[in-house]
């Protein structure tokens, strides 16, 4: 259990111990060494796997969404650091304010970390509710107009949102209870899994209906995703990288448990066709969202939801291409987006605004911020050589050989995202130099290795990993 | 079971959608308030009832803390609160009244259609809580619809919440994990809308949700 | 084939160290360098390994379970052939030409991975080696077009071009989705056995032509291209125009004849009726424009045209299993890319040299370089005249390889491809015609007559490593019209594994002919033509010079009695257009002119206006992207909604699915 | 060998001095026509050696373009005409160049001329040069079809073959009469012969061809007339051989039948001179912009007389 320990440990103590630290450099440095541990921990887990019980579990499905979790996480606390740093010195946060941050961090990495290898469906959705308010709070943490209202609308919708998928938990528990019987048993992943033949599959429809749209409201699918782009575009960047890079995951394993299980009950409604259209109108819908978008940050957020839309599209597909795929973008695109909002964060601080409009020339002026900008999108726009281009390639050939018209829909969509994102980084990136040119202090490590992560994926997936990520697949169904 | 019992308690969910449809048709702010106490007022009865039938003792803690915590002290707070920020005067629905508890019966005639079909498996004790438990939560997201102020929105919010856990407490032998979480992300919940009024009130004059939507980000 | 791979790879580094290197002066000589060794070594193993049997790599990259396949066949070998050539010419030229790069280090780091993508297209041999080397040729060419970033327009070329090249992309992943099948056999091999049902086979082809065609300019999928090409750097125009194009090219013959098996009959009267458009519409663009890179960019366009008539003739009679005719047809088109890729890359090579030494693009604003730029003339002249299909050069070569696979079987069976084939060979002929046209005007008001600004004035010869490059790539044109056959029996081998049969061995014959069926029928000989036109000129000359009189005297020309000859009295571009713009471009491009002439006593100049509309461009393109436009606009009020009617879209949600789910139960 | 050799070079013997001649003759028969005198027959000749004689006068700015450009249009013209069979088909170098060929070099020529009208940088050159392209671009493509309807009826496009074929089967096609009609239009243009453009006018907005070759003097324009002359008696020719190959030797002929080519050559182009010379008076000359229609009517009639070949062989 001494991995867990550390994953789940780590991060809990680390917010005790932050949330009475004031200094600045040394609460940034016990951040990055909490998520440091958390991320390290996550790392044994490949060796020393526990055998988990009724209430934690860890298998090879959430391996991969742990250790994803914990290295973006650790990453952006690494970022976070010169980030926050810059904040403090331009007087956006206050000191006080500096510790609550950095208490609700680890909180909220507590908070998935805990959703992950909980094998308890009651477990996972306190879990969540964790972290989805641990991170309403550090929406709002400038307190400006803008950030206060992105957060209450991130917390209404978040809440009517969780509200929905306790609903479709209980009714999984009751339509699991006649088979195993009730108590902790049923509730617990292993357990229902095992007997999810015997279920009601018309109970077990319905109660997929709420979670999808509870958990996919969190996953920011269209028409529940209103919250995401204002909480990515308010709160501090660290948080919207890990925002986009972590939370929407975290939702989206919450949904894919429940897929398998309704998946694994006969008689019920085949869970693909929903995730497809929900997938298709989130990739649609934000795709098109793209073109008007004069904040930096919120485009990016809308090109999350575009992404997720694919994910879960790709899941919906399913099959060993479509799941693999799936996993695979969503790899990637955490990887991708968070460092892209590292990016974005900088440019932000140099230039000192969001507006698009107000930034250009970035290569001339900021060669090193602007390339790995146009990189990172490059990468998020599906471009070779990123390992992006591999899933949507995997993506959109299995799905065409299947079903023709939904791949064609899923092309035009990422058409009009490459456009959109294409025509702003175009005009952030170049032309004539607009705005301050003064050098960033940038931390580019956790940018180049997110980056480079990505470039290697695009070329070379290491044997194990694929064969691990097909055996997901195949438990994916 | 005894029919006896089955009879009370959907009597008591039956009355649990009726405050809900109360709760609809106030338009005056205390008064939604006192409606909202006296919906988890039933809730906590309800339960009380589920875990005398079921002979399951831990749901008496969660009709306790239906019953001190969400039909004491959060109504309370919230008209406190409403007297605090100088509310306490009429609100006005979106929609016709008349048209929203047209919409709400058509929500209750949906949930029936949808739940009790499928747990026809279902213990008699069970099937018809959970059909009114979805009522409720549909007609509390009704409201959250219907109404432009912050703290009604709250409000329906809860009843929302006390749908789910009335859904919680017929589940039979759904451990009190549940229950103890619910009761704690409701006092977060709380916590924090606590912390946002406060705020709003700081920036705003009103607690009105169209006047956050002022400030939305792209507009020009 | 190992070779080729490390040529890759060195490419690759070449790359890396341009990113490293790019701001110090040595930076450009080891980049350039290294391109032009590399390419060099892979054009020769390409060149070597045409007559070989295919060799196959199998590297553990790319998509796992499959590894990425390459291989080496003749088909890949002879275009592994032409990029290289194309590469190394380029890299040559850039050895002096970049010395007056403002901004090398936008060049130098994506120039050589540009190229190492190039190859790597030809040689991949599972769908997703090529999509990814695909992708990112067009992602490493994109760097290179915004490369001068500070012009708008150059970025909006980039984005245009970079969206169309998506276009294409995602055309050849719809199609490779077809050809792999559910199961997701992505190598070609598997590809290759599996046979499509004639309805996958078409929509494969559909898609190919799109994906394909959007990559190397056929109209209506082109708009990108005179966009792009110009607004690279001249070496890279010249790569992007000569050369990538052509992989474009390789793209459709490996799909629709490799893997495809055999399209049905009416796919080839697609491909020639897209092939015909676009050889005619592509010269006309090219007339009707005064900057030299665009009009040169617009003139690939046409030589796609040719090319894709080509190969459409040869679908035509692969279909009906005449196997001659295809070979013949295949021939003409791939004798047609290697001849396009030498001339394209000379005329940008010598537009670069003309913007390198005046600064200017528009042909308005040049005029009389052939007096102080020689070479670099006399070297476009013969790219002006290749490309024009004057013999003895090699552009005539092709196009009468076209014309007679076009004659040679008027019986086939369809209807469709006897109206088709016939209406080709008038277009082709046109656009030849038309050709020629259009590069008297590009060498005629750049090169001749006065010079108009004082840049043209001032223009000095540009250096040695240009100039050999540019003289070399006009040697191959001479030499591939002089002695096509050599080209023709390199093309054998490709051409027999594609279509099961070639044209017979032309190096035997008497006197180095070149008869693609029999000698009755039809015969050509570059060697002798052009043996024939240098003794008579020389015979000529030798005779006037005995005879004549050899006094020669300078005068001012004849001004019609109008001493004021200033260069503005010359002719211009947009003159020289004018007849051919009122005979073509009323109908197709809405041209119109409006002249205003002072009343009589006014003594103000009369102004003469002129207005073109690109038809494609207005109905295709601007609607689409308005459409995109509003629908953005209308879906952007979603963005200002207040919480409440975002809990209602939710709510909506929630009902509509609950309301299915009873429906549906 | 030798003999065939021998052949060979009187042929291009023939037409290099035929050339003038048949220019004279023109001449000459619209003179009559008109009720004048005319030159003499052999005026073209003298005018050509008096051209020699000559000092050249250049423009300034002429390059070495400008100065080369008449040779190698002559001697790309020639080529083209010697590949024409004139009295006899099947010379030791007929296989050369084919119908396309031919056209090939006469649009090379053409190419030359138009950017030696442009080198000296005056409006006229450019007006010129401007003027010929937009008519070649109608009359090459007219032509390419010609050929390929020739080639459908033939089976080939080499002239001889094509001779020979009609030689041994001539039937009336509609094809074939389409292909004429085309084809004399075509020459006309190509010849810059009336109406399409007038070879004796020197009013500047009207010319063509005289425009381009405005600056040239002495033995550059002698050179550039003798090659307008050769491009006249190759197309004469190869409409002798192909619609009225009478009288053509064959290859397999003996040399006996020398005698009868060469005369029924020399009767095919005086009359056909003669029909020139009279076309040429009974028609005025046409705007320049009216060009176009005659011409793409031309490329028309072609592409009609190439689909009718089609369509028919499949039935």
């Amino acid at each position: 259990m001494t991995p867990l320990l550390g994953v789940l440990g780590a991060p809990l103590l680390g917010a005790a111990i932050l949330a009475a630290l004031s200094g600045y450099r040394l609460s940034a440095r016990v951040n990055i060494a909490a998520s440091f541990v958390a991320f390290a921990s996550a790392l044994l887990l490949f060796v020393d796997r526990p055998a988990g019980g009724r209430v934690l579990l860890v298998d090879d499905l959430n391996v991969v969404f742990i250790v994803l979790s914990t290295f973006v996480g650790f990453t952006t606390s690494i970022f976070s650091a010169s980030y926050i740093g810059h904040e403090l010195e331009t007087g956006r946060l206050t000191p006080a304010y500096l510790r609550f941050y950095h208490a609700m961090f680890q909180v909220m990495m507590f908070g998935m970390n805990l959703a992950l290898v909980s094998n308890n469906i009651g477990l996972i959705w306190v879990a969540v509710e964790l972290a989805t308010l641990s991170t309403v709070m550090m929406v709002g943490i400038y307190r400006t107009h803008e950030a206060i209202e992105a957060a209450w609308k991130y917390f209404i919708l978040g809440s009517v949102g969780i509200g929905l998928a306790l609903f479709g938990t209980i009714l999984v528990y009751l339509a699991a209870r006649p088979v195993v019987g009730g108590g902790m048993d049923g509730m617990a992943w292993t357990v229902l899994l095992a007997h999810a033949a015997g279920f009601d599959p018309a109970l077990l429809d319905v109660a997929f209906v709420f979670l999808l749209l509870g958990y996919g409201t969190k996953v920011g699918l269209a028409p529940m995703h209103a919250w995401l782009p204002d909480a990515h575009a308010e709160g501090p960047t660290p948080i919207s990288a890990v925002l986009s890079g972590l939370l929407l995951n975290v939702a989206l394993y919450a949904l894919l448990r429940f897929k398998v299980l309704l998946a694994a009950c006969p008689g019920g409604i085949a869970p693909g066709p929903l995730l497809i259209t929900l997938g298709l109108v989130s990739l649609l819908f934000a795709s098109v969202m793209l073109y008007r978008r004069r904040d930096i940050k919120r485009m990016f957020a809308y090109s999350s939801i575009e992404h997720m839309g694919i994910i879960v599209f790709a899941f919906g597909m399913a099959g060993p291409l479509g799941n693999f795929a799936g996993l695979l973008q969503m790899v990637m695109h955490s990887l991708t987006k968070s460092a892209i909002f590292f990016s974005v964060g900088h440019v932000a601080q140099v230039k000192r605004t969001q507006r698009i409009a107000e930034m250009g020339g970035l290569t001339e002026s900021h060669p090193l911020l602007g390339w790995s900008l146009i990189v990172g999108v490059a990468a998020i726009a599906g471009l070779p050589p990123f390992g992006v281009f591999t899933s949507e390639f995997l993506v959109v050939t299995s799905t065409f050989a299947r079903a023709p018209l939904l791949a064609v829909l899923l092309v035009l969509g990422l058409l009009i995202a490459l456009g959109a994102l294409l025509l702003r980084v175009s005009s952030v990136a170049f032309g004539p130099v607009r705005g301050p040119a003064a050098p960033s202090h940038a931390s580019f490590v956790p940018m180049f290795a997110h980056l480079a992560l990505v470039l290697i994926a695009g070329v070379w997936l290491p044997a194990p990993l694929v064969a691990w990520f097909q055996h997901v697949a195949v438990l994916l169904g | 079971m005894s029919t006896f019992s089955i009879d009370v308690a959907n009597t008591l969910a039956g009355f649990l959608v009726l405050a809900s449809f109360l709760m609809l048709y106030q338009v005056r702010l205390p008064a939604l308030l006192n409606m909202l106490g006296l919906h988890a007022f039933i809730l906590a009865m309800a339960v009380a009832w589920q875990a005398y039938a079921q002979g399951a003792p831990e749901l008496y803690v969660t009709a306790l803390i239906a019953l001190v915590f969400k039909a004491g002290v959060i109504p309370v707070a919230l008209q406190r609160m409403v007297v605090r920020l100088g509310i306490h005067r009429e609100l006005e629905a979106v929609t016709g009244i008349g048209l929203t508890m047209l919409a709400g019966i058509g929500l209750v005639a949906l949930s029936l259609e949808v739940m009790l079909p499928v747990t026809a498996h279902a213990d008699p004790l069970t099937r018809e809580y959970i059909a009114l438990a979805l009522s409720v939560v549909l007609l509390g997201l009704l409201m959250m619809v219907t109404r432009r102020n912050a703290v009604s929105q709250v409000a329906a919010f809860l009843s929302m919440e006390n749908g789910i856990d009335l859904a919680a407490a017929a589940a039979q032998g759904m451990p009190l994990v549940v229950e103890i979480s619910i009761a704690f992300s409701v006092l977060i919940a709380f916590l924090v809308i606590g912390v946002f009024l406060f705020r709003i009130r700081e920036r705003f004059d009103t607690v009105d949700v169209r006047a956050l939507d002022e400030f939305r980000g792209e507009r020009r | 084939m190992i070779l080729v791979l490390v040529c890759v790879l060195a490419l690759l580094a070449a790359g890396v160290a341009g990113a490293v290197r790019a701001r110090v002066p040595e930076g450009r000589p080891i980049v350039y360098g290294a391109s032009l060794g590399a390419c060099a070594v892979a054009g020769l193993t390409g060149l070597a390994s045409i007559g070989l049997a295919p060799s196959t790599l199998t590297l553990p990259l790319g998509l796992p379970w499959i590894g990425a396949h390459l291989r080496l066949d003749a088909l890949s070998a002879f275009f592994v052939f032409v990029v290289n050539l194309g590469g190394a010419g380029a890299s040559l030229y850039a050895l002096g030409y970049a010395r007056h790069e403002s901004a090398p280090e936008r060049v130098l780091p994506f120039y050589p991975v540009f190229l190492a993508a190039l190859n790597l297209v030809v040689i991949a041999d599972d769908a997703f080696s090529f999509l990814f080397a695909w992708e990112l040729m067009s992602l490493a060419s994109w760097a290179l077009v915004v490369a001068h970033h500070r012009a708008a327009e150059n970025v909006r070329a980039g984005y245009v071009y970079l969206i169309m090249a998506a276009v294409s992309g995602m055309a050849l992943l719809l199609a490779f989705g077809l050809l792999a099948g559910p199961g997701g056999h992505y190598d070609f091999a598997s590809m290759r056995a599996a046979v499509a049902t004639p309805g996958i086979a078409a929509l494969a082809l559909v898609l190919v032509l799109i994906g394909t065609g959007a990559k190397a300019g056929l109209i209506p999928l082109h708009a990108w291209l005179p966009l792009a090409h110009p607004a690279a750097p001249s070496h890279v125009s010249a790569l992007m125009s000569g050369v990538m194009t052509k992989v474009a090219v390789y793209a459709f013959v490996r799909i629709a004849f490799d893997l495809l098996g055999t399209p049905p009959w009416w796919a080839a009267v697609l491909v020639l009726a897209a092939g015909g458009v676009t050889a005619v519409l592509g010269v006309l663009y090219a007339v009707m424009e005064h900057d030299l890179k665009r009009l040169l960019a617009n003139h690939t366009v046409e030589n796609i045209g040719i090319i894709f008539i080509g190969l459409g003739l040869a679908m035509a009679f692969r279909a009906n299993g005449v196997a001659a005719g295809a070979a013949l047809a295949l021939t003409a088109a791939l004798f047609h890319v290697f001849n396009h890729a030498v001339f394209k890359s000379l005329l940008f090579f010598g537009a670069g040299a003309v913007l390198t030494a005046t600064g200017e693009r528009d042909m308005e604003r040049l005029g009389g370089l052939i007096h102080r730029m020689p070479g670099t003339s006399f070297a476009f002249l013969i790219g002006c005249a290749a490309i024009s299909a004057l013999p003895p050069l090699n552009g005539f070569v092709s196009e009468w390889l076209t014309f007679q696979a076009m004659l040679l079987r008027p019986d086939l069976p369809q209807w469709g491809l006897k109206v088709m084939i016939p209406t080709d060979g008038a277009l082709l002929a046109l656009a030849a015609a038309l050709a020629g046209a259009c590069f008297v005007k590009a060498f005629g008001v750049t090169f001749l007559g006065r010079a108009r600004t004082q840049a043209a004035t001032a223009a000095q010869e540009v250096d040695r490593w240009s100039l050999a490059a540019m003289f070399g790539f006009a040697a191959l044109c001479l030499l591939a019209g002089v002695l096509p056959g050599a080209l023709v029996d390199l093309l054998a081998p490709a051409v027999r594994a594609l279509v099961g049969q070639s044209m017979p061995a032309q190096l035997a014959l008497p006197w180095l002919s070149l008869i693609p069926v029999a000698a009755a029928r039809s015969s050509y000989n570059g060697l002798l033509i052009f043996g024939f036109i240098a003794a008579s000129t020389w015979l000529t000359i030798m005779v006037v010079h005995r005879f004549a009189s050899h006094a020669l005297r300078r005068a001012p020309a004849w001004d019609c009695g109008f001493p004021d000859a200033r260069p503005q009295t010359q002719y211009t571009a947009s003159s020289f257009a004018q007849p051919l713009r009122r005979v073509f471009g009323g109908a197709l491009f809405a041209a119109r002119e409006t002249v205003t002439v002072p009343p009589p006593g006014d003594i103000g100049p009369a102004r003469i206006e002129k207005e073109i509309h690109d038809p494609i461009w207005e109905r295709m393109y601007a609607p689409v992207g308005n459409a995109v436009w509003r629908a953005s606009g209308t879906m952007n009020r979603l963005q200002f909604l207040t919480i409440r009617r975002y809990l209602a879209m939710v709510f909506v949600a929630l009902v509509a699915l609950l309301l299915a789910l009873a429906l549906w139960q | 060998m030798i003999g065939a050799l021998l052949v060979q070079l009187a042929q291009m013997a023939l037409v290099l001095l035929a050339a003038p001649l048949l220019t004279g003759w023109v001449r000459r028969v619209k003179a009559r026509l008109q009720r004048r005198r005319g030159p003499p027959l052999l005026q073209p000749y003298r005018e050509l050696y008096r051209l020699i004689g000559k000092e050249a006068v250049i423009a300034e700015n002429a390059s070495w373009l400008f100065r080369t450009a008449p040779y190698l249009i002559f001697a790309l013209t020639w080529v083209g005409a010697s590949l024409v069979p004139t009295f006899a088909t099947g010379l030791l170098f007929s296989w050369t160049g084919d119908l396309i060929a031919i056209i090939a070099l006469l649009g090379a020529a053409r190419f030359l001329l138009a950017l030696a009208g442009m080198d000296i940088g005056t409006s006229f050159g450019g007006i010129g040069a401007s003027r010929e392209v937009m008519i070649a671009s109608f009359a090459e493509p007219a032509m390419l079809m010609i050929v390929l309807t020739l080639a459908l009826v033939a089976g080939s496009t080499q002239l001889s073959t094509i001779a020979e074929f009609m030689l041994a089967s001539a039937s009336l096609r509609v094809s074939l009469a389409l292909a004429l009609v085309a084809f004399l239009i075509v020459a006309i243009a190509e010849n810059g012969r009336i109406p399409v453009d007038n070879p004796a006018t020197h009013l500047e907005l009207t010319m063509v061809h005289e425009a381009m070759v405005l600056e040239y003097s002495g033995r550059h324009l002698a050179m550039i007339e003798l090659a307008a002359s050769l491009k006249l008696v190759l197309s004469l020719s190869a409409i002798a051989c192909i619609f009225v190959p009478i009288g053509l030797l064959r290859g397999s002929d003996g040399s006996g039948g020398y005698a009868i080519g060469l005369a029924a050559y020399a009767a095919k182009l005086a009359v056909a001179g003669a029909l020139l010379g009279t076309f040429e008076l009974a028609i005025a000359k046409m705007r320049v912009f009216r060009v176009p229609s005659l011409l793409g009517g031309a490329l028309m009639l072609g592409l009609l007389a190439t689909l009718l070949l089609y369509v028919a062989r499949g039935m």
